[in-house]
């Protein structure tokens, strides 16, 4: 079975390939079936082969289908072939499985809209991609499946593109990611130049053998890797484009911009951890990199009055803390953070989602209100979806995920005090803003009236991804509770040379006084919420009615104003540059030249002025000329 | 026969002057033909009778008068005099003095770079030896000579004629 | 005069012959066909004589005049010219009335005075052919004596010939008085040895360069040249552009045959200096130009300005770049002159360059030509003018002579300037009427096209072989010059 | 016949040419120019007797001849020119002679 | 033989082309088409025979060789002769021909014999310059490509066609004559130690070092840098590209500035390996400045056409990057480049045409929104602007990854400078499609999507860079001998392997 392997990215694309041709003369039922089957399928063949590489692992853990040598050029020989290990089959399953929900939703939700088989073609164009950067075996394939999304994350962000704030949205978008890119890009030709290899295994054996840690080399390819996956995960330099990447449809924001796009930075980490293992120094970065994001954002989110604009920041601070957790060399945690959080926060889009198609596209929360009895359904599972994100203790999956984070923050020899701090103080703020929009949203008296109820085919996937939010966190359960750790277990088979070091930091004591920290921190900050938001507002208004309260929250709400800074900086001085030089300086020195000709011409002309004896003059000039030389030399 | 050279010269340098600047076109050819005689008398003195001969018989004889007759077809009288005097603005004079005064101090610092020769023999050349020459080595040239008087003709006779068909006044093309 | 002397005599006798015939033909009835029927009559036979003669080749007829087998190759060339001449004259004064016939006359007596020219190796010939050469000259610039322009032309001409022959003049009798002797090579050789009183011989041969310069346009002695070529008929300027520059050219080349190649390095410089500045007048005063005829002046005077980089270069490709160059560019100016002859009609000449818009359209043939002659002007490959320049490429290069090899690359790039308003004209336009003469194009004389699309053929057709020159005739005839020497 | 310094008669010819090139300069005339034209002419030719006889060659004044015969030339093609042209432009100043420009 | 069929068939195609043409105007289509195919059939076959393994010994570096006396006098004979390269660049000629032909079925309705006549003679000079191995002969097809592309665009141009018609002439023949100027002076310095040859084998060892050794290698560089174009060289191309028909822009983007590419890897670098090692660094500034100044003009433009030219400045400047980092993953990484920028940017002007058929504008401001009524011609407009910005999975981004990573070799600043490129091509592209497809349809536009004709030519385009993209073997195995032996030929100068980090 597992030989079938290439077929999982090649269905969603058979889907997109038929949509394209085809898509605008089928009826909307049948392009949702063929755009929701196609990701079903592949999740469907994900999961037999899951069972199948669970049940009788391929030797040493990883099974690897070679289709056909791409190209040679001298020595270097990428070829288009597809990996399955552990954290690839983590990755594949989420994808496909989340995907399948989220097509499934978005059958729902796309219903009315004019270019349906449009929206499904590139819905599934972004599967096939997503899955071949993370089936791909040869960091050159990751990069075509690297680009790929971020085409699609750019088509579909610019869905309406008669709107043109969304055009500048998705080309945003596009750039920002590409700037990222481009550094990656650069890492691949020191990697192709130094290793003569891009094929992720021996790439990683090579510069092990080749690099002692801590070499320039070894710093400058993680750096590089690392500004790649800064970009495309939204973290610190280059995370302006995510906020507005909401402006695509709400399925576009829970599949990509929750669930797998921004998360392929964490994966590329992952994958190539044996080299940031070389580069502790890059290792350590990632965690500030992680830790510094999740406070930055946890901030802005706090402030925001669009419901997605929230969950966006809250993806860019939960992201931080897979960052946090690779930084710190806990690479099972963080991945383990990155499933638990692929289903809940695609579960608060998608309730989200519910409530903008309820009240008829309209996303500030201080207009919704008292939607808990109108919509019982969607306010459930968006509780359990908060619950998780603000990592209530012991039944959400949230807490798991995140306390394992801020437990091995502490407890790992690359992590220290101050990144369990932040981490804390992020977990904190995430719990207030969180609940500060289920109270805000979802309890108080209704203020707009519901149009129409979402429809069953919206209401099952939510089910479902609120059944998972909560019980996923079971598999993975601290050491102090119970020695049940399949998840990093089955992590252990890809990162086993780098087990977790925690043993010998101190007891498993410890360890519960931290999760007990954790676990009261988040309650306080419910209970915060609650006072602020839902018992008097009126406090809160008070603050911010205060000039330096209004800057604050102002300077907050435009996500610390990184995008003017980036415009004063790069855009705006480019941009007039270009419109300055727009009739190309070169071109008008070639046009001098020209003239410079024609000056001459009437300049000689007036000699030429047809008089007899000026003629004669002329002729007696070179006479004198020719008889001065002749006799004087 | 030196001083009479001289004398010739001195004739001849002021006739041509007086040729240059004299405004009345009548003058000027006076001046001109004393001017050729006076140089015809120069190749008396030096030994060359047959070409004086000739500068007085066709330089002197035929081409000046073929001016006159131009002067009188055209009735250039004493109008043009005037007409030619305003013509005369001193400021004209500077460019062309410069120049030919140029010509004639690169010439004079020729002549006097050039050491002299020996003693000139200024053996006579007698119109026989010119004549014998002139029929054998340069016999060609004289065929030409003809053809080149045959092409004069031929031109003078075309521009000159008077086409009373064509007669169309100051017609521009 | 024995028979030897008749028969190298044969081609200045034979056109005198033709002369007199014409003479007598309108002295008994005027009549427009015959005079330039006997003209051309005389050409060919005399141009078909000249194998014949080359058998008796090298012979001195007379201490003045020389025939020898570069003599018959140029004279060769200058005939078939003449020939060309007569036919364009022909289509020319065909539509035209008044005294047509006389212009043949001139035309015979001008053609001998380059025969003598071409051959003569002694201060009188050159002085007899070049007044020969000239004086017919006049009167065939001024011969449209009705149109002001034209008169005004052969008066400008006149004047400046008459002053240029006088510096001549004086030059030769400096020559005389310092050497002695009046034939060229011994001259040269007084020259060489330095026994005579070497300043006045370098003066004289200063002044005799003005007259030189004067003939082939050089630059300070240019600036008659725009004026006569846009005042004369058509005929007569594309005479003027090529037998009597030609004829020039080759005293120059025989001149510097004569001195075994070697040029004193101040004449080097100053006449370096000279062709730079022929080479950028000419091609800047051609740049902005709107008279067709003008243009051509300018574009023959820069064309002389490279014809002179082949002198200086030396080496053993200058005479062979020099005479193809002469060719290819005598070719090209009676083709462009031919074309020009052939479009006009009883009112005038298409002068300016609008006359010739959308002339493809109207007139493909003639058009065509005119493209191919101005792309051969500008040395543009598949024609003959490339392979000229290409040629003076050669000898610039191989004698590293780079100051003449970097201007002549920097006015053909500005030459290129001038070749596409010329083809843009007439072949880009649309259909629409010319307004000054709407017939133009349409009516063509027999001969006048056959001998335009003569010049066309040998220009393309010129590109591949002519270094080792179609006319094997010629090709010996020019090996054997050099023997000669 | 007491002997003639060449050099003497040679300056007098570069006089003579000199003076007739001012003509030619400075006249407005068209006549005067044909005129000075003819003065230079004539200054050549005293050049070259003058070398004849220096020398004691016959060659000189051959050439004397034929300078003659071509100013005789020049002189009746020159002035059927000036003729025609006073009968178009009843004027014989060379300045209104230059339609031709540029 | 085959080789001068090559040339001759498209030269008699056009003349019988242009003279059928009075009678009936389809039919001159169809030949110059037909002509066209028969031509890209010898092409194939050359192609199949060598690539199918029947190559000969490869110890003969040509597949098929022809050679006769044209000048003896000089030593200049017809020498053509192909091999792995330039049988390529004969077939990317003849495919972009086809498409060319396709294109302007409809657009050119004034002479169309005329035009047709030109446009294959353009084609037989460009195959020429690719095949022939004597230097004059070379000029002489160097110039015959010149003087019908001027027609091309003087007569059946936009607006100010003749503008841009003598801009572009006198660009390519000022620069050619410095060319020919320098194939003077290395015949001749051969001439001195050996026989006087124009023929490109012969002279191939001639020593050419020194600062002389330079300025004569500049003047081939200038006749090639022009027609790349690079850098200070490039302002003929944005107006001949605005102004030249669909068909001319096509072939014009497609072939012509490959020749200048090809002449650099034929004639410059092999014929003078010290001069171009001292240069180098030079020519990887003009490169560098190049890829960016093109693209930062490329989205200051408002024209669409301008805009798309200007992208083949930057696009050719990676070109040049390559050529002069030597290396085998840069020759690579430049034959590609010159194929799939051929593929994308012809695309891209036939779409741009097609486009201008039915907007008669080329001013993005006055477009806008044109997805909602041609999706069609949107889908193709946006594949070809992501190969342009070299999107993975298309040729062009093997293409500038191999240019690259072989640069990166040589030096490492002017590599991440050339990278903020691949940003630059980013903002371009978009910038493109943003004026174009994206954006409210506030001019409401009706236009009629791409027909089966246009649809045809796009799929073929799009099918071939895909392929290049995802399997790139048959074109990299193919040019594998020729490259071998362009780097033997300047084996003895020690490459540059990082040199310096300037």
């Amino acid at each position: 079975m597992l030989s079938l392997l290439w077929l999982v990215p090649t269905l969603p694309f058979l889907g997109f390939l038929i949509l394209l041709l085809f898509g605008d003369r089928m009826t909307k039922t049948l392009v949702g079936i063929i755009g929701a089957g196609s990701v079903g399928l592949s999740a469907l063949l994900t999961m037999v082969i899951g069972y199948q590489f669970l049940a009788s692992p391929p030797p040493d853990h990883a099974f690897t289908q070679v289709l056909w040598t791409w190209f040679e050029v001298g020595g270097f020989r990428p070829e288009i072939a597809f990996r399955l290990d552990a954290l690839s089959l983590v990755m594949a399953s989420v994808v496909t499985f989340v995907g399948f929900l989220i097509h499934l939703y978005s059958i729902g939700y796309m219903h009315e809209d004019s270019s349906f088989s449009r929206f499904f073609a590139e819905m599934n164009l972004f599967v096939c991609m997503m899955l071949v950067l993370v089936l791909g075996d040869n960091l050159l394939l990751l990069y075509v499946g690297w680009e790929g999304v971020g085409l699609c994350s750019y088509l579909l962000i610019g869905f309406w593109y008669q709107e043109p704030a969304n055009c500048t949205a998705a080309q945003k978008a596009f750039i920002v990611t590409r700037v990222g890119d481009t550094a990656m890009a650069i890492g691949f030709f020191l990697l192709v130049t130094q290793l003569g290899t891009l094929q992720v295994q021996d790439l990683m054996h090579k510069a092990g053998e080749m690099w002692e840690p801590g070499s320039g080399m070894a710093v400058a390819a993680t750096l590089l890797l690392l500004g790649g996956a800064v970009g495309k995960s939204g973290q610190l330099p280059l995370q302006t484009w995510l906020p507005d990447a909401m402006a695509g449809p709400t399925p576009v924001s829970a599949l990509i911009h929750a669930a797998t796009m921004v998360t392929a930075g964490v994966y590329l980490i992952a994958r190539t951890h044996a080299l940031f293992a070389l580069a502790p120094s890059v290792q350590f970065l990632v965690a500030v990199i992680g830790a510094l994001t999740l406070l930055l954002a946890g901030f802005s989110a706090l402030v925001q009055t669009d419901i997605k604009r929230i969950l966006a920041y809250s993806t860019i601070s939960q992201i931080g803390y897979m960052f946090l957790a690779l930084g710190v060399g806990a690479w099972s945690a963080g991945m383990f953070h990155f499933m638990t959080h692929a289903f809940f926060k695609a579960l608060l889009f998608l309730a989200a989602g519910a409530v903008i198609h309820a009240l008829h596209h309209e996303q500030n929360i201080f207009k919704m209100g008292g939607l808990a009895k109108q919509l019982p359904v969607v306010f459930w599972t968006f509780l359990i979806g908060a619950g998780c994100l603000a990592s209530i203790p012991l039944i959400t999956s949230g807490f798991y995920s995140k306390d394992a984070i801020l437990w091995y923050a502490f407890s790992s020899e690359g992590g220290s005090i101050w990144l369990w701090m932040a981490g804390l103080a992020g977990a904190f703020f995430t719990s207030i803003y969180t609940f500060r929009m289920v109270f805000i949203a979802f309890l108080g008296e209704p203020k707009g009236h519901i149009h129409h109820r979402p429809g069953p085919v919206m209401l099952v996937p939510l089910v479902v991804l609120a059944f998972l939010a909560l019980f996923s966190g079971f598999i993975e359960l601290p050491h102090n509770f119970a020695p049940v750790q399949m998840f990093s277990n089955l992590m252990d088979t890809v990162f086993h040379s780098h087990g977790h070091s925690h043993e010998e930091h101190s007891s498993a004591a410890l360890e519960g006084i931290l999760q007990l920290t954790a676990g009261i921190v988040s309650l306080i900050g419910v209970a915060a919420a609650y006072f602020l938001f839902l018992k008097d507002p009126s406090k809160v208004e008070k603050i911010s009615s205060t000039p330096a309260g209004s800057f604050l929250q102002g300077f907050l709400l435009r996500g610390w104003d990184f995008d003017r800074l980036y415009d004063t900086l790069f855009v705006n001085p480019l941009m007039a540059l270009a419109r300055i030089n727009k009739g190309d300086i070169v071109d008008s020195l070639y046009n001098g030249l020209a003239s410079l000709t024609q000056m001459g011409h009437y300049r000689l002309k007036w000699i030429q002025n047809g008089a007899v004896r000026w003629y004669a003059a002329g002729l007696a000039l070179g006479a004198v000329i020719l008889l001065g030389v002749f006799i004087f030399t | 026969m030196n001083t009479a050279f001289y004398i010739a010269s001195a004739v001849a340098v002021f006739a041509t002057a007086k040729v240059v600047t004299h405004t009345n076109p009548v003058h000027a050819l006076l001046y001109f033909i004393v001017s050729l005689l006076a140089v015809a008398l120069i190749f008396f003195c030096l030994g060359a009778q047959l070409a004086a001969l000739f500068e007085v018989i066709i330089y002197a004889g035929a081409i000046m008068v073929l001016f006159v007759f131009m002067i009188m077809m055209l009735n250039l009288g004493t109008d043009t005099a005037l007409r030619e005097a305003q013509l005369f603005s001193p400021g004209i004079w500077i460019g062309p003095s410069v120049l030919s005064g140029l010509l004639l101090f690169e010439l004079a610092v020729l002549f006097i770079q050039g050491e002299p020769q020996s003693a000139s023999n200024a053996a006579m050349v007698s119109p026989k030896d010119v004549a014998l020459s002139l029929f054998n080595t340069y016999f060609l040239g004289v065929e030409l000579a003809s053809m080149l008087l045959l092409a004069a003709l031929v031109g003078g006779f075309h521009l000159g004629k008077r086409d009373q068909a064509e007669e169309l006044p100051g017609e521009v093309k | 005069m024995n028979s030897a002397d008749i028969i190298a005599l044969l081609p200045l006798i034979l056109l005198t012959l033709a002369t007199i015939a014409v003479m007598l033909a309108i002295s008994f009835k005027r009549s427009h066909g015959l005079a330039a029927g006997l003209t051309a009559l005389g050409f060919t036979a005399t141009f078909l004589l000249l194998p014949a003669i080359s058998r008796v080749a090298p012979h001195p007829v007379t201490p003045i005049y020389l025939v020898d087998t570069f003599g018959l190759f140029f004279s060769g060339l200058l005939l078939a010219a003449s020939l060309v001449v007569t036919l364009l004259a022909y289509g020319y004064y065909e539509t035209r009335s008044g005294f047509r016939e006389e212009f043949y006359l001139l035309l015979l007596m001008s053609a001998m005075g380059g025969l003598v020219l071409v051959g003569s190796t002694h201060l009188v010939s050159l002085f007899i052919g070049l007044e020969l050469l000239s004086v017919p000259l006049y009167t065939m610039v001024g011969f449209s004596r009705t149109a002001r322009r034209s008169l005004e032309a052969a008066l400008k001409y006149l004047v400046l010939a008459g002053v240029s022959s006088a510096f001549l003049l004086f030059g030769m009798a400096l020559l005389f008085a310092a050497t002695g002797s009046m034939d060229f090579s011994r001259i040269l050789e007084m020259g060489r040895s330095g026994d005579a009183s070497s300043t006045p011989l370098m003066a004289g041969l200063a002044l005799i360069g003005v007259a030189v310069g004067f003939k082939l346009a050089i630059v300070p002695f240019h600036l008659w040249t725009p004026d006569v070529y846009e005042g004369a008929p058509a005929p007569t300027t594309s005479f003027v552009a090529t037998v009597s520059k030609g004829a020039m050219t080759a005293v120059l080349l025989r001149l510097y045959l004569l001195a075994g190649g070697v040029i004193p390095d101040s004449t080097v410089t100053i006449f370096s200096i000279l062709a730079i500045l022929s080479m950028f007048t000419g091609n800047l005063l051609a740049l902005m130009q709107n008279n067709v005829k003008r243009v051509l002046a300018y574009s023959s005077i820069s064309h002389l300005g490279y014809l002179l980089v082949a002198f200086l270069a030396g080496g053993e490709y200058a005479v062979e770049a020099v005479t193809f160059y002469l060719t290819a560019y005598m070719v090209t100016s009676l083709g462009t002159f031919g074309i020009i002859a052939l479009l006009s009609d009883r009112e005038g000449e298409p002068e300016l360059l609008q006359d010739y818009s959308g002339l493809f359209w109207r007139n493909p043939v003639a058009a065509g030509l005119f493209s191919l002659f101005l792309l051969s002007l500008a040395g543009i490959p598949m024609t003959a003018g490339f392979i000229g320049k290409f040629y003076l490429f050669a000898a610039g290069v191989d004698h590293s002579a780079w100051l003449l090899i970097g201007s002549l690359v920097i006015n053909s790039a500005i030459g290129l300037f001038l070749l596409p308003p010329d083809c843009r004209f007439h072949v880009c336009r649309s259909r629409r009427k010319s307004h000054t003469n709407p017939s133009a194009g349409k009516r063509s004389g027999k001969p006048a096209r056959a001998d335009a699309r003569f010049c066309g053929y040998f220009l393309v057709w010129g590109l591949p072989r002519v270094p080792d020159s179609s006319d094997p005739q010629r090709d010996n005839r020019l090996n054997s010059a050099y023997h000669s020497f | 016949m007491a002997s003639i310094p060449l050099e003497v008669s040679l300056f007098l010819s570069g006089l003579l040419f000199s003076l007739g090139l001012l003509g030619v300069l400075v006249r407005r005339n068209i006549l005067f120019i044909l005129m000075s034209l003819e003065i230079m002419m004539n200054a050549a030719g005293l050049a070259f007797v003058a070398a004849s006889s220096h020398w004691g060659v016959a060659d000189g004044q051959v050439m004397f001849i034929f300078i003659v015969t071509v100013a005789a030339a020049e002189v009746s093609v020159g002035l059927a020119l000036v003729l025609q042209l006073y009968r178009r432009i009843h004027t014989l100043d060379s300045d209104a002679v230059s339609v031709m420009r540029g | 033989m085959s080789l001068v069929w090559l040339i001759l068939i498209p030269m008699v195609g056009g003349l019988v082309a242009g003279l059928v043409a009075r009678k009936n105007e389809s039919l001159c289509r169809w030949i110059s088409l037909s002509a066209l195919i028969l031509d890209s059939g010898i092409a194939i076959n050359l192609f199949a025979h060598h690539w199918l393994g029947l190559d000969l010994p490869t110890s003969t570096r040509w597949l098929v060789e022809f050679q006769v006396e044209w000048i003896p006098r000089l030593g200049a004979g017809i020498h053509l002769a192909v091999d792995g390269l330039s049988l390529l660049m004969v077939l990317l000629t003849l495919f972009l021909g086809i498409i060319g032909v396709g294109a302007s079925w409809t657009e050119i309705k004034t002479q169309v014999g005329f035009f047709h006549f030109n446009f294959l003679w353009i084609l037989s000079g460009v195959i020429g310059v690719f095949l022939a191995l004597d230097l004059l002969l070379f000029f002489f097809f160097w110039e015959v490509m010149l003087v019908p592309m001027y027609f091309l665009i003087g007569i059946w141009g936009h607006e100010n066609r003749q503008y841009a018609a003598v801009k572009f002439f006198i660009f390519t023949q000022a620069s050619g004559l410095v060319m020919l100027l320098s194939i003077l002076v290395l015949v001749f310095t051969h001439a001195a130690g050996g026989e006087l040859t124009f023929d490109y084998m012969k002279l191939l060892g001639t020593p050419m070092d020194g600062t002389f050794g330079l300025l004569v290698m500049l003047g081939f560089f200038l006749a090639f840098t022009v027609k790349l174009p690079a850098f200070p060289f490039h302002p003929w191309l944005p107006d001949a590209h605005t102004e030249a028909p669909t068909a001319g822009s096509i072939i014009l983007a497609g072939i012509l500035l490959k020749t200048g590419a090809y002449g650099l890897l034929r004639f410059v670098v092999p014929l003078f390996p010290a001069a171009c090692q001292v240069f180098t660094p030079y020519a990887l500034f003009l490169g560098v400045v190049g890829v960016l100044y093109g693209a930062m003009q490329a989205f200051a433009q408002s024209d669409l056409k301008r805009l798309v030219a200007y992208t083949s400045v930057s696009h050719m400047g990676f070109v040049l990057l390559g050529v002069f980092a030597w290396n085998d993953y840069a020759l690579y990484g430049v034959v590609m480049q010159m194929i799939c920028h051929g593929f994308s940017s012809g695309a891209q002007f036939m779409l741009v045409g097609a486009l201008y058929e039915r907007v008669h504008t080329r001013e993005m401001g006055r477009m806008g929104g044109l997805w909602t009524t041609a999706p069609r011609l949107g889908a193709a407009s946006m594949f070809f602007a992501m190969a342009s910005l070299g999107l993975p999975g298309m040729g062009n981004f093997i293409a500038e990854f191999l240019v690259l990573a072989g640069l990166f070799k040589v030096s490492v600043t002017a590599t991440s400078f050339a990278s903020l490129g691949l940003i630059a091509a980013t903002i371009y592209s978009l910038w493109l499609m943003r004026g174009t497809f994206f954006g409210p349809n506030d001019k409401q536009w009706k236009i009629a999507d791409l027909n089966a004709r246009e649809l045809s030519l796009v799929a073929a385009l799009v099918a071939g860079l895909v392929f290049l993209g995802f399997y790139p073997q048959p074109v990299l195995k193919a040019v594998h001998p020729a490259l071998e032996a362009l780097q033997q030929s300047t084996a003895q100068a020690p490459v540059p392997v990082a040199m310096n980090r300037r």
